[in-house]
């Protein structure tokens, strides 16, 4: 920390004085800070989870596709080599491969039974198609592939993958708003809190400016003091946030779900949140003391 | 020190004050009277450039008011001691910390100066209330202190708002005598009050003169006051 | 609306004059109370929506199981018709119906393409179970099947049915936990704030007990006028938080999502919410009322 | 009306009052004297129930002190006018609005008593002010403003706490007559103060008797008062 940092913080403890301890304004600082840090946890933790969700389903789902080979048994292995050589050479293909005899019989087994014997059915050849980023051309890709292997058809899978990506994305922005919307309202309420604190304390302003203390001199105590509030409170609040999500119920992996908590890196945001409750309260404070100081003279 | 050069202020209404020219030079002794309401408030107040004159010129120590910045009117402060007629404190310090507030935001050591801290307190007679917050002191015992801290930083000028309406007699002659020591150190002094037996009482000690306020002019007093 | 309420609600305005207008305080109480109700009517919807989706996975997915019968050709009818006997019989089964050869050929489309003939390959006969409430009792079916038709197989989706149903518990749960944290978060705001407001208007309440003023006529000025003042804002955080809502984009059910919003009756859940704010704040000036004034004498 | 009975205070250190006894009749004009922080405020205190003797009975409409209801004590004070030493009022409405406030607070109609409020502002030379806010008042017109507040009820006992520290003699000289037409219809009055040339003068019209504080006792004045 910078050392003029770290004497703002530490401050002219006698110049401190002069601000009154405390009273329902600081409490209300000090909680609304708290409070709406710990809400702001959950918010984040939720648009990260959904963000994580959105990935996954963006990955996992959106960027596989299928390719079914339908043709009589002789040709099976021909058709295959010539569909994987077709998939190879397509741009946006990342990788492409023959599901083998055991992945096909696993498949389908929900429908014939373990024991049913695939080779001895006329079942077709699946080929799993992994996109890259940018994904391919699929109409063009369904026209070379008819070229050169009749038997097979692209399933891109599109019918079903939009949906679900519209729900991840609807998802993402729906963390993305609630993170939005607690954080706006941390901010507006350690303003309100901030400024009904300075308007509580207009006597103890009013004495300073008549016994010839500088604006500067007045504004700095009472920053310092509300900024010190909200960074308490914001960092209580942000440690509270943190214990509920560490002993959150179940954090397993289930289904289409992710843990709705934060992975490695990602508890780096934490500490974020009480350095934006300090500065939106040192904003507003310093505002709020100098449209008081304004109105005396 | 001080000079108004025909000025004037109204609330928004009526002008209250017309036509006032005064100048305070050093080591004068001045009365203020006038009935309740005539504005001997605002008079002060125009003084220590808490009012801006709504017509005509006010000086602090050669600085226009209208062009002080709000730092120049803080510093100015510091050199002009102000006794309220409403005195306020901070309620949450002691007493004694109050009074040696104008040290304090001063940038002053505090400690250096505790002798006369103590001294003052005590020719106040404040010295067993020290540690009473504000609102445990009884109302003359507020305004002796807005006195003693009006004076702590022995500013050039004082401007005392009713300094003894809340006192007994005796207490009123040892401020009084306070301020005419101070006036001797050649302090400028202006005492606002409508007590006239303290004003004629205090021309035994000091060449003062009487100004009164009447028909929105400030006017000089005459002999028999 | 009884009248007593009305006439407390309508008020002795003049009595209402004795508290002081508007200040910081007063719109910090109206702020807190219209931007938690914002908050919880969002955490209101997620919660409800999270409810609908558990229900709706428990439903469809939990209670639906299969019967997979594999037999030579010739005994696939009476094996058929034996299971689904047992079936009919067993407690806890609702309903049993055995797919159709068209149902079938769907289901197996993405493996063997649309043109393959369903009914010229083994495949096996599958039973569509629906549980009642209760369920069944698994095993006690197998055994039962075993003995009627030796080729049908119960598969009661039991591995991937379990993770799903504690999802969305813990989604229900997640929505019940972001409901009660935002709507504490609001009582103890309001009740904060409500809270500084009477310490700010200590002088009104001292002065009214000089001039021989009751405690019940100083509580009830301020009561009123919080009370008031909380369900004002509260009202208004709901509206926009009810617009927000119908607003958000794509309200569409997608894949295992609902839409985050209201259905029907559940808008009923709203009005309670300015209700609930309201009786905080009673509650809270109520208190904080009383603590001034019995400092005082 | 009021009796006080072997009553002694203390703010918690050594006491500040011991083995007070008085009895207020109906009808009785008193004086109260004594240098500042002698206990004159505490004493009134006493007198109206705000403060509870630490020892000996306080008894008010002959009702114990110690044994009023918060209601009780409410009641009280619509039948004793106490004018504060430093007066407060609700800042956010009309100085005329302020001093009608105990007729809204006891329930009376203000409308029906409007000249007598009319009458009131117009004694006390507050009738172009009627409109201004409390802060908006110079520090005479505040204290006028409260003794109007303290006897529009027309109460049966009024106690003023230097009510005239801040106005001038000729408004002073009207205020205690104000206090002294009251007492001829029979209210009981005691006024605070260490205005000595204040109480000679009342005392040529009114039968009034000066109680001194001294040496935490309360006593007679002599005659020379
Ligand atoms: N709340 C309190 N707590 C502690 N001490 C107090 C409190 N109120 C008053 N005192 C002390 O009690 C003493 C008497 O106070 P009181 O206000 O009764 O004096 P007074 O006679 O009215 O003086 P004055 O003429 O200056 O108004 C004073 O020394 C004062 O400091
Ligand atoms: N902020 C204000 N707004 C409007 N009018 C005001 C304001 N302050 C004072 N006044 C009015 O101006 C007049 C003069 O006030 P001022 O306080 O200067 O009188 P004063 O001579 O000090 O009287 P006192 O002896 O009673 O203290 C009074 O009638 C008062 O009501
Ligand atoms: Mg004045
Ligand atoms: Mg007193």
């Amino acid at each position: 920390m910078p050392a003029a940092l770290t004497a703002w913080l530490t401050g002219d403890a006698s110049a401190d004085r002069v601000v009154p301890p405390s009273g329902f304004t600081a409490q209300l600082t000090l909680f609304a800070a708290g409070v709406m840090t710990f809400l702001t946890v959950f918010a984040l933790a939720l648009s990260l989870a959904t963000g994580r969700l959105a990935e996954r389903w963006g990955d996992d789902l959106a960027r596989a596709s299928t390719v079914r080979i339908s043709a009589p048994a002789d040709q099976m292995r021909t058709q295959t080599a010539a569909a994987l050589r077709v998939l190879e050479t397509t741009e946006g293909v990342e990788s492409a491969q023959a599901l083998s005899a055991e992945d096909q019989q696993a498949l389908l087994a929900p429908w014939f039974g373990p024991d049913v014997p695939v080779d001895a059915l006329p079942v077709p050849q699946l080929i799993e198609v992994t996109e890259s980023d940018g994904g391919f051309d699929a109409a063009g890709l369904r026209l070379r592939l008819s070229a050169e292997a009749p038997g097979a058809v692209l399933d891109d899978h599109t019918r079903w993958r939009r949906p679900l990506v519209a729900a991840a994305s609807r998802l993402r922005t729906l963390g993305l708003l609630s993170i939005l919307l607690i954080g706006g309202a941390m901010a507006a309420m350690i303003t309100l809190a901030a400024n009904a604190a300075l308007a509580a304390n207009s006597q103890v302003i009013g004495v300073l400016r008549l016994v010839g203390a500088k604006d500067r001199y007045i504004a700095r105590a009472f920053v310092r003091r509300f900024t010190l509030r909200a960074l308490i409170g914001s960092v209580v609040g942000m440690i509270c946030g943190a214990i509920a999500i560490l002993f959150l119920p179940d954090q397993g992996e289930v289904g289409l779900l992710t843990g709705l908590g934060f992975r490695g890196i990602e508890w780096l945001w934490l500490p974020l949140l009480p350095l934006a409750a300090a500065a939106v309260a040192y904003g507003a404070t310093r505002r709020a003391a100098s449209r008081v100081l304004a109105a005396l003279r | 020190m001080i000079e108004l050069d025909n000025v004037a202020y109204s609330y928004g209404g009526a002008e209250l004050l017309s036509d006032v020219s005064l100048k305070l030079a050093p080591g004068s002794f001045h009365f203020l009277t006038g009935p309740s309401g005539a504005g001997k408030t605002t008079f002060l107040k125009l003084c220590y450039g808490a009012l801006v004159p709504t017509a005509g010129q006010a000086r602090i120590f050669d600085q226009d008011v209208r062009e002080m910045t709000r730092d120049d009117i803080a510093i100015s402060r510091r050199r002009i001691g102000v006794v309220h007629q409403d005195c306020q404190f901070l309620d949450h310090v002691s007493m004694a910390e109050n009074v040696a507030m104008p040290l304090k935001v001063a940038g002053r050591d505090v400690a250096a100066e505790q002798q006369n801290l103590d001294d003052l307190l005590s020719w106040c007679g404040l010295s067993s209330r020290a540690n009473a917050l504000p609102p445990q002191l009884s109302g003359g015992e507020r305004q002796r202190a807005a006195l003693a801290r009006a004076v702590i930083l022995s500013p050039d000028v004082i401007l005392a708002d009713e300094p003894t309406g809340n006192v007994d007699w005796e207490m009123s002659q040892r401020l009084i005598q306070l301020l005419v020591e101070l006036n001797r150190m050649g302090k400028t002094v202006m005492i606002a009050s409508h007590d006239l037996g303290l004003i004629r009482a205090t021309k035994q000690h000091v060449q003062a003169r009487v100004l009164r306020i009447s028909n929105r002019r400030l006017q000089l007093a005459g002999a028999d006051l």
